[in-house]
Protein backbone atom coordinates (compact mmCIF):
# COMPACT_ATOMS: atom_id res chain seq x y z
CA UNK A 1 0.00 0.00 0.00
CA UNK A 2 1.03 3.69 -0.06
CA UNK A 3 -0.54 6.90 0.92
CA UNK A 4 -1.66 9.38 -1.63
CA UNK A 5 -2.36 13.30 -0.59
CA UNK A 6 -3.62 15.85 -3.12
CA UNK A 7 -4.00 19.42 -1.86
CA UNK A 8 -5.39 22.37 -3.25
CA UNK A 9 -6.54 22.70 -6.48
CA UNK A 10 -5.40 19.30 -7.63
CA UNK A 11 -7.12 17.60 -3.97
CA UNK A 12 -11.18 19.58 -5.55
CA UNK A 13 -10.33 18.67 -8.58
CA UNK A 14 -10.35 14.49 -7.76
CA UNK A 15 -12.39 15.26 -5.24
CA UNK A 16 -10.34 13.67 -2.36
CA UNK A 17 -7.65 14.52 0.20
CA UNK A 18 -6.16 11.25 0.87
CA UNK A 19 -6.78 7.58 0.13
CA UNK A 20 -4.65 4.59 0.37
CA UNK A 21 -3.80 2.49 -2.45
CA UNK A 22 -1.95 -1.20 -3.23
CA UNK A 23 1.30 -1.35 -5.20
CA UNK A 24 0.84 -3.62 -7.89
CA UNK A 25 3.60 -4.81 -10.11
CA UNK A 26 2.74 -2.20 -12.73
CA UNK A 27 2.96 0.82 -10.19
CA UNK A 28 6.39 0.79 -9.49
CA UNK A 29 7.12 4.66 -10.35
CA UNK A 30 5.31 7.55 -9.50
CA UNK A 31 4.62 7.54 -13.78
CA UNK A 32 3.03 4.31 -13.81
CA UNK A 33 0.93 5.26 -10.63
CA UNK A 34 -0.12 8.34 -12.52
CA UNK A 35 -1.29 6.38 -15.72
CA UNK A 36 -3.17 3.98 -12.80
CA UNK A 37 -4.99 6.89 -11.30
CA UNK A 38 -6.02 8.69 -15.15
CA UNK A 39 -8.15 4.99 -15.89
CA UNK A 40 -10.11 5.85 -12.91
CA UNK A 41 -12.12 8.41 -15.54
CA UNK A 42 -12.78 11.64 -16.46
CA UNK A 43 -12.08 13.55 -13.93
CA UNK A 44 -8.67 12.29 -13.00
CA UNK A 45 -7.82 11.77 -16.56
CA UNK A 46 -8.28 15.55 -16.46
CA UNK A 47 -6.40 16.25 -13.50
CA UNK A 48 -3.62 14.60 -14.73
CA UNK A 49 -3.51 15.18 -18.24
CA UNK A 50 -0.41 15.97 -20.40
CA UNK A 51 0.33 19.63 -20.09
CA UNK A 52 -1.30 20.30 -16.76
CA UNK A 53 1.11 21.97 -14.16
CA UNK A 54 0.98 19.65 -10.82
CA UNK A 55 4.42 18.25 -8.72
CA UNK A 56 4.80 15.06 -6.99
CA UNK A 57 6.35 14.80 -3.76
CA UNK A 58 7.03 11.49 -2.24
CA UNK A 59 7.58 10.83 1.17
CA UNK A 60 7.71 14.41 1.76
CA UNK A 61 10.52 14.95 -0.78
CA UNK A 62 9.94 16.88 -4.25
CA UNK A 63 9.83 14.12 -6.71
CA UNK A 64 9.36 13.32 -10.82
CA UNK A 65 7.99 10.83 -13.11
CA UNK A 66 10.89 8.05 -12.90
CA UNK A 67 10.91 8.54 -8.93
CA UNK A 68 10.61 4.71 -7.81
CA UNK A 69 7.87 3.48 -4.98
CA UNK A 70 7.93 1.37 -2.28
CA UNK A 71 4.92 0.07 0.10
CA UNK A 72 4.57 2.30 2.70
CA UNK A 73 5.35 5.36 0.99
CA UNK A 74 3.85 8.93 0.89
CA UNK A 75 2.73 10.54 -2.57
CA UNK A 76 1.47 13.91 -2.73
CA UNK A 77 0.01 15.43 -5.76
CA UNK A 78 -0.18 19.14 -5.63
CA UNK A 79 -0.50 22.37 -7.94
CA UNK A 80 2.63 24.84 -8.39
CA UNK A 81 2.94 26.71 -4.64
CA UNK A 82 1.72 29.97 -4.19
CA UNK A 83 2.76 30.61 -0.48
CA UNK A 84 4.82 33.64 1.29
CA UNK B 1 19.92 25.23 13.15
CA UNK B 2 16.78 27.25 11.56
CA UNK B 3 13.99 28.01 13.38
CA UNK B 4 10.70 27.06 11.08
CA UNK B 5 7.20 27.39 12.53
CA UNK B 6 4.08 26.98 10.83
CA UNK B 7 1.00 28.72 12.52
CA UNK B 8 -2.37 30.01 12.52
CA UNK B 9 -1.59 32.23 14.67
CA UNK B 10 -0.59 35.76 14.47
CA UNK B 11 3.60 36.70 15.02
CA UNK B 12 5.20 39.07 16.99
CA UNK B 13 7.77 40.47 14.64
CA UNK B 14 9.84 42.21 16.99
CA UNK B 15 9.70 40.12 19.73
CA UNK B 16 10.41 37.33 16.74
CA UNK B 17 13.45 39.51 15.27
CA UNK B 18 14.62 40.16 19.18
CA UNK B 19 15.11 36.29 19.70
CA UNK B 20 17.68 36.75 16.89
CA UNK B 21 20.12 39.10 18.75
CA UNK B 22 19.28 39.07 22.22
CA UNK B 23 22.21 38.61 24.40
CA UNK B 24 24.58 38.48 21.55
CA UNK B 25 26.90 40.69 20.45
CA UNK B 26 28.52 38.70 17.01
CA UNK B 27 25.51 39.83 15.14
CA UNK B 28 26.49 42.60 12.45
CA UNK B 29 23.49 42.28 10.56
CA UNK B 30 19.71 41.29 11.07
CA UNK B 31 18.43 41.35 7.79
CA UNK B 32 13.96 40.53 7.39
CA UNK B 33 11.18 40.44 5.38
CA UNK B 34 7.59 40.69 6.15
CA UNK B 35 4.89 39.27 3.55
CA UNK B 36 0.86 40.59 4.00
CA UNK B 37 -1.78 39.77 2.17
CA UNK B 38 -2.89 42.51 0.01
CA UNK B 39 -6.48 43.76 -0.76
CA UNK B 40 -5.56 43.41 -4.48
CA UNK B 41 -3.98 40.90 -6.37
CA UNK B 42 -3.79 40.87 -10.22
CA UNK B 43 -6.22 43.67 -10.38
CA UNK B 44 -9.23 41.81 -8.36
CA UNK B 45 -10.28 43.21 -5.09
CA UNK B 46 -9.47 40.37 -2.94
CA UNK B 47 -11.28 40.51 0.70
CA UNK B 48 -10.24 37.14 2.29
CA UNK B 49 -7.75 34.70 1.87
CA UNK B 50 -7.26 30.60 2.97
CA UNK B 51 -3.75 29.23 3.14
CA UNK B 52 -3.33 25.30 2.76
CA UNK B 53 -0.03 23.37 3.77
CA UNK B 54 1.26 20.02 3.10
CA UNK B 55 1.66 19.39 7.33
CA UNK B 56 4.91 18.16 7.41
CA UNK B 57 6.87 18.41 4.22
CA UNK B 58 6.51 22.44 4.89
CA UNK B 59 8.35 22.21 7.90
CA UNK B 60 10.59 19.93 5.95
CA UNK B 61 11.15 22.13 3.16
CA UNK B 62 11.74 25.82 4.97
CA UNK B 63 14.28 23.60 7.41
CA UNK B 64 15.94 22.66 4.19
CA UNK B 65 16.00 25.97 2.31
CA UNK B 66 17.11 27.56 5.53
CA UNK B 67 20.25 25.10 5.70
CA UNK B 68 20.74 25.81 2.16
CA UNK B 69 21.15 29.78 2.82
CA UNK B 70 23.59 28.59 5.96
CA UNK B 71 25.52 26.76 3.85
CA UNK B 72 25.82 29.37 1.22
CA UNK B 73 26.52 32.29 3.22
CA UNK B 74 28.08 33.02 6.03
CA UNK B 75 25.20 33.46 8.76
CA UNK B 76 24.44 32.92 12.17
CA UNK B 77 20.82 32.01 12.54
CA UNK B 78 17.57 32.22 10.27
CA UNK B 79 13.52 32.24 11.26
CA UNK B 80 10.95 31.20 8.86
CA UNK B 81 7.24 32.07 10.37
CA UNK B 82 4.47 31.13 8.11
CA UNK B 83 0.85 31.26 8.92
CA UNK B 84 -1.81 29.12 7.09
CA UNK B 85 -5.56 29.20 8.03
CA UNK B 86 -7.69 31.97 7.47
CA UNK B 87 -6.28 35.74 6.71
CA UNK B 88 -7.60 38.81 5.65
CA UNK B 89 -5.74 42.39 4.17
CA UNK B 90 -3.33 43.47 5.93
CA UNK B 91 -2.94 40.23 7.51
CA UNK B 92 0.88 39.16 7.75
CA UNK B 93 1.48 35.81 5.96
CA UNK B 94 5.16 34.93 6.63
CA UNK B 95 8.50 35.96 8.15
CA UNK B 96 12.29 35.66 7.63
CA UNK B 97 15.28 36.43 9.67
CA UNK B 98 18.92 36.18 8.89
CA UNK B 99 21.71 37.15 11.13
CA UNK B 100 25.64 37.41 10.05
CA UNK B 101 28.23 38.97 11.38
CA UNK B 102 27.70 41.20 7.66
CA UNK B 103 25.15 42.97 6.02
CA UNK B 104 26.27 41.63 2.88
CA UNK B 105 25.70 37.50 3.98
CA UNK B 106 22.07 38.92 5.50
CA UNK B 107 20.62 40.63 2.71
CA UNK B 108 21.32 38.03 0.44
CA UNK B 109 20.40 34.78 2.21
CA UNK B 110 17.09 36.54 3.22
CA UNK B 111 15.99 37.26 -0.11
CA UNK B 112 16.83 33.64 -1.14
CA UNK B 113 14.86 32.41 1.57
CA UNK B 114 11.98 34.28 0.15
CA UNK B 115 12.64 33.59 -2.97
CA UNK B 116 12.98 29.45 -2.50
CA UNK B 117 10.12 29.67 -0.27
CA UNK B 118 7.78 31.23 -3.07
CA UNK B 119 8.60 28.05 -5.22
CA UNK B 120 9.90 25.32 -3.05
CA UNK B 121 7.70 25.15 0.23
CA UNK B 122 4.13 23.48 -0.20
CA UNK B 123 1.64 26.47 0.50
CA UNK B 124 -1.33 27.25 -1.73
CA UNK B 125 -3.69 30.58 -1.10
CA UNK B 126 -6.88 30.74 -2.14
CA UNK B 127 -8.50 34.25 -2.48
CA UNK B 128 -12.14 35.77 -2.05
CA UNK B 129 -12.90 38.12 -4.29
CA UNK B 130 -16.23 40.25 -5.09
CA UNK B 131 -16.56 37.06 -8.37
CA UNK B 132 -16.25 34.51 -5.84
CA UNK B 133 -13.19 32.23 -4.64
CA UNK B 134 -10.29 31.61 -6.49
CA UNK B 135 -6.54 29.33 -5.92
CA UNK B 136 -3.83 31.68 -6.58
CA UNK B 137 -1.93 30.62 -9.48
CA UNK B 138 2.00 30.36 -9.26
CA UNK B 139 4.07 33.66 -11.18
CA UNK B 140 6.85 32.48 -13.74
CA UNK B 141 8.10 36.11 -11.82
CA UNK B 142 8.61 33.67 -8.55
CA UNK B 143 10.46 31.23 -10.51
CA UNK B 144 12.81 33.23 -12.61
CA UNK B 145 13.29 35.58 -8.56
CA UNK B 146 14.22 31.75 -7.98
CA UNK B 147 16.25 30.83 -10.91
CA UNK B 148 18.78 33.66 -10.00
CA UNK B 149 20.57 31.82 -7.27
CA UNK B 150 21.63 29.10 -9.57
CA UNK B 151 23.77 30.86 -11.08
CA UNK C 1 7.82 61.29 2.55
CA UNK C 2 10.66 59.32 3.73
CA UNK C 3 10.59 58.86 7.91
CA UNK C 4 14.09 59.44 9.09
CA UNK C 5 15.80 59.88 12.54
CA UNK C 6 19.07 60.81 14.16
CA UNK C 7 18.82 59.53 18.04
CA UNK C 8 20.91 58.47 20.81
CA UNK C 9 18.00 56.99 22.70
CA UNK C 10 17.21 52.87 21.44
CA UNK C 11 14.39 52.18 19.38
CA UNK C 12 11.89 48.97 19.16
CA UNK C 13 12.10 47.57 16.24
CA UNK C 14 9.02 46.20 15.86
CA UNK C 15 7.11 49.22 16.71
CA UNK C 16 9.11 50.90 14.47
CA UNK C 17 7.92 48.35 11.35
CA UNK C 18 4.55 48.36 12.87
CA UNK C 19 3.98 51.74 12.12
CA UNK C 20 4.83 51.09 8.78
CA UNK C 21 1.32 48.60 7.63
CA UNK C 22 -0.56 49.67 10.71
CA UNK C 23 -3.95 50.24 9.13
CA UNK C 24 -2.72 49.41 5.55
CA UNK C 25 -3.87 46.77 3.41
CA UNK C 26 -1.53 47.63 0.27
CA UNK C 27 1.45 46.74 1.95
CA UNK C 28 2.51 42.98 0.34
CA UNK C 29 6.57 43.47 1.50
CA UNK C 30 7.94 44.97 3.93
CA UNK C 31 11.86 44.55 4.09
CA UNK C 32 13.87 45.59 6.66
CA UNK C 33 17.56 45.70 8.26
CA UNK C 34 19.15 46.16 11.55
CA UNK C 35 23.05 47.20 12.60
CA UNK C 36 24.50 46.03 15.33
CA UNK C 37 27.56 46.99 17.46
CA UNK C 38 30.13 43.65 17.11
CA UNK C 39 32.51 42.79 20.05
CA UNK C 40 34.92 42.14 17.43
CA UNK C 41 36.05 44.81 14.37
CA UNK C 42 39.13 43.46 11.76
CA UNK C 43 40.79 41.22 14.50
CA UNK C 44 40.24 43.75 17.65
CA UNK C 45 38.04 42.85 20.70
CA UNK C 46 35.98 46.36 20.67
CA UNK C 47 34.84 47.03 23.90
CA UNK C 48 32.63 50.35 23.04
CA UNK C 49 31.79 52.82 20.30
CA UNK C 50 31.17 56.28 19.88
CA UNK C 51 29.36 57.69 16.44
CA UNK C 52 29.85 61.17 15.67
CA UNK C 53 27.78 62.18 13.16
CA UNK C 54 27.05 65.91 11.17
CA UNK C 55 23.71 67.20 12.69
CA UNK C 56 21.67 68.85 10.29
CA UNK C 57 23.41 66.97 6.77
CA UNK C 58 22.97 63.68 8.39
CA UNK C 59 19.27 63.47 8.06
CA UNK C 60 19.31 65.86 4.32
CA UNK C 61 21.85 62.65 3.22
CA UNK C 62 19.19 59.84 4.38
CA UNK C 63 16.44 61.84 3.30
CA UNK C 64 17.73 62.09 -0.11
CA UNK C 65 19.01 58.64 0.01
CA UNK C 66 15.56 57.71 1.11
CA UNK C 67 14.18 59.63 -1.62
CA UNK C 68 16.55 58.19 -4.69
CA UNK C 69 15.26 54.47 -3.32
CA UNK C 70 11.65 55.83 -4.03
CA UNK C 71 12.60 57.06 -7.55
CA UNK C 72 14.11 53.77 -8.44
CA UNK C 73 11.62 51.50 -7.15
CA UNK C 74 7.78 51.10 -6.42
CA UNK C 75 7.70 51.62 -2.73
CA UNK C 76 4.65 52.60 -0.45
CA UNK C 77 7.32 54.02 2.75
CA UNK C 78 10.61 54.13 3.97
CA UNK C 79 12.21 54.01 7.17
CA UNK C 80 16.05 55.22 8.48
CA UNK C 81 16.75 55.20 12.39
CA UNK C 82 20.50 55.76 12.99
CA UNK C 83 21.66 56.20 16.54
CA UNK C 84 24.14 58.55 17.07
CA UNK C 85 26.87 59.12 20.71
CA UNK C 86 27.77 55.96 23.10
CA UNK C 87 27.27 52.34 22.22
CA UNK C 88 27.92 49.05 23.11
CA UNK C 89 28.78 45.78 21.98
CA UNK C 90 25.26 44.05 20.98
CA UNK C 91 23.58 47.76 20.49
CA UNK C 92 21.90 48.03 17.95
CA UNK C 93 23.28 51.26 15.63
CA UNK C 94 20.87 51.55 12.80
CA UNK C 95 17.57 50.30 11.10
CA UNK C 96 15.88 50.61 7.72
CA UNK C 97 12.14 49.41 7.06
CA UNK C 98 11.06 49.80 3.36
CA UNK C 99 7.17 48.72 2.35
CA UNK C 100 6.13 48.10 -1.09
CA UNK C 101 3.42 45.74 -3.04
CA UNK C 102 6.01 43.44 -4.21
CA UNK C 103 9.32 41.91 -2.12
CA UNK C 104 11.85 42.89 -5.23
CA UNK C 105 11.39 46.45 -5.02
CA UNK C 106 10.99 46.59 -1.37
CA UNK C 107 14.66 43.70 -0.96
CA UNK C 108 16.16 45.91 -3.07
CA UNK C 109 15.69 49.32 -2.26
CA UNK C 110 16.34 48.23 1.70
CA UNK C 111 19.71 46.91 0.82
CA UNK C 112 20.33 50.04 -1.46
CA UNK C 113 19.62 52.67 0.89
CA UNK C 114 21.94 50.39 3.27
CA UNK C 115 24.78 50.86 0.78
CA UNK C 116 24.27 54.48 0.18
CA UNK C 117 24.09 55.02 3.77
CA UNK C 118 27.39 53.68 4.54
CA UNK C 119 29.19 55.76 2.03
CA UNK C 120 27.11 58.76 1.76
CA UNK C 121 25.92 59.71 5.12
CA UNK C 122 28.10 61.21 7.81
CA UNK C 123 28.79 59.22 10.37
CA UNK C 124 32.26 58.74 11.90
CA UNK C 125 32.42 55.76 13.92
CA UNK C 126 35.40 55.69 17.28
CA UNK C 127 35.82 52.12 18.60
CA UNK C 128 37.39 51.34 22.04
CA UNK C 129 40.10 48.54 22.19
CA UNK C 130 41.94 46.92 24.52
CA UNK C 131 44.50 49.07 22.35
CA UNK C 132 43.01 52.10 23.40
CA UNK C 133 41.00 54.08 20.98
CA UNK C 134 40.77 54.23 17.28
CA UNK C 135 38.70 55.84 14.45
CA UNK C 136 37.40 53.24 12.05
CA UNK C 137 38.43 53.51 8.80
CA UNK C 138 36.66 53.35 5.73
CA UNK C 139 36.19 50.29 3.81
CA UNK C 140 36.55 50.00 0.31
CA UNK C 141 34.27 46.91 0.13
CA UNK C 142 31.42 49.44 0.96
CA UNK C 143 32.04 51.54 -1.59
CA UNK C 144 32.27 48.57 -3.81
CA UNK C 145 28.90 47.64 -2.40
CA UNK C 146 27.34 51.16 -3.00
CA UNK C 147 29.11 51.27 -6.67
CA UNK C 148 26.75 48.42 -8.44
CA UNK C 149 23.76 50.43 -8.03
CA UNK C 150 25.74 52.51 -10.79
CA UNK C 151 25.15 49.82 -13.36
CA UNK D 1 32.87 85.17 6.30
CA UNK D 2 32.43 81.58 5.85
CA UNK D 3 31.97 78.72 8.90
CA UNK D 4 33.98 75.95 8.89
CA UNK D 5 33.21 72.66 10.46
CA UNK D 6 35.61 69.71 10.95
CA UNK D 7 34.49 66.12 12.24
CA UNK D 8 35.73 62.73 13.77
CA UNK D 9 39.80 62.07 13.33
CA UNK D 10 40.01 65.39 11.04
CA UNK D 11 38.62 67.14 13.48
CA UNK D 12 41.50 65.59 16.34
CA UNK D 13 44.07 66.13 13.70
CA UNK D 14 43.64 70.38 13.69
CA UNK D 15 42.39 70.40 17.48
CA UNK D 16 38.97 72.44 15.90
CA UNK D 17 35.49 71.66 15.50
CA UNK D 18 34.55 75.28 14.64
CA UNK D 19 35.45 78.36 13.02
CA UNK D 20 34.38 81.41 11.33
CA UNK D 21 37.16 82.95 8.45
CA UNK D 22 36.87 85.69 6.24
CA UNK D 23 36.47 84.99 2.80
CA UNK D 24 39.03 86.66 0.87
CA UNK D 25 39.45 87.63 -3.23
CA UNK D 26 41.83 84.31 -3.13
CA UNK D 27 39.50 82.01 -1.49
CA UNK D 28 36.46 81.91 -3.97
CA UNK D 29 36.40 77.90 -4.45
CA UNK D 30 37.15 75.01 -1.79
CA UNK D 31 40.50 74.63 -3.37
CA UNK D 32 41.73 78.13 -2.72
CA UNK D 33 40.04 77.95 1.04
CA UNK D 34 42.15 74.45 1.55
CA UNK D 35 45.17 76.00 0.26
CA UNK D 36 44.74 78.87 2.95
CA UNK D 37 44.21 76.28 5.28
CA UNK D 38 47.25 74.19 4.70
CA UNK D 39 49.60 77.66 5.12
CA UNK D 40 48.51 77.59 9.20
CA UNK D 41 51.22 75.27 9.38
CA UNK D 42 52.52 71.76 9.77
CA UNK D 43 48.97 70.59 11.83
CA UNK D 44 47.45 71.89 9.02
CA UNK D 45 49.41 71.07 6.25
CA UNK D 46 49.77 67.27 7.15
CA UNK D 47 45.62 67.32 7.74
CA UNK D 48 45.15 68.17 4.22
CA UNK D 49 47.94 66.76 2.75
CA UNK D 50 47.40 65.49 -0.84
CA UNK D 51 46.70 61.80 -0.87
CA UNK D 52 45.04 62.16 2.54
CA UNK D 53 41.30 60.82 2.16
CA UNK D 54 38.76 63.93 3.07
CA UNK D 55 35.82 64.81 1.98
CA UNK D 56 34.54 68.14 1.71
CA UNK D 57 30.32 69.26 1.88
CA UNK D 58 29.35 72.94 0.84
CA UNK D 59 26.10 73.80 2.78
CA UNK D 60 25.45 70.22 3.77
CA UNK D 61 25.72 68.97 0.28
CA UNK D 62 28.79 67.12 -0.87
CA UNK D 63 30.94 68.91 -2.41
CA UNK D 64 34.77 68.88 -4.26
CA UNK D 65 37.76 70.75 -5.32
CA UNK D 66 35.61 73.25 -7.58
CA UNK D 67 33.27 73.96 -5.41
CA UNK D 68 32.21 78.16 -5.39
CA UNK D 69 32.07 79.57 -2.18
CA UNK D 70 29.92 82.31 -0.94
CA UNK D 71 29.45 84.60 2.37
CA UNK D 72 27.63 82.73 4.54
CA UNK D 73 28.25 79.32 3.64
CA UNK D 74 29.02 76.24 5.88
CA UNK D 75 32.07 74.07 4.91
CA UNK D 76 32.70 70.81 6.67
CA UNK D 77 35.79 68.66 6.10
CA UNK D 78 35.79 65.26 7.41
CA UNK D 79 36.83 61.49 6.34
CA UNK D 80 35.76 59.16 4.53
CA UNK D 81 32.37 58.21 6.69
CA UNK D 82 31.58 54.63 9.03
CA UNK D 83 28.19 55.12 9.68
CA UNK D 84 25.11 52.16 9.66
Amino acid sequence: MVTLLYFASLRESVACSREQVPLTADTTTVASLLDQLRSRGERWAQAFAPGKAYRVAVNQQMADLATPLRPGDEVAFFPPVTGG
Amino acid sequence: MPIVRVQEAEFDVGRELDVLTRGRTDVGALASFVGLVRDANEGRGVTAMTLEHYPGMTEKALDDICREAAARWDLLETLVIHRVGALKPGDRIVMVGVTSAHRGDAFAACEFIMDYLKTRAPFWKKESTGEGDRWVEARSSDDAAAQRWKG
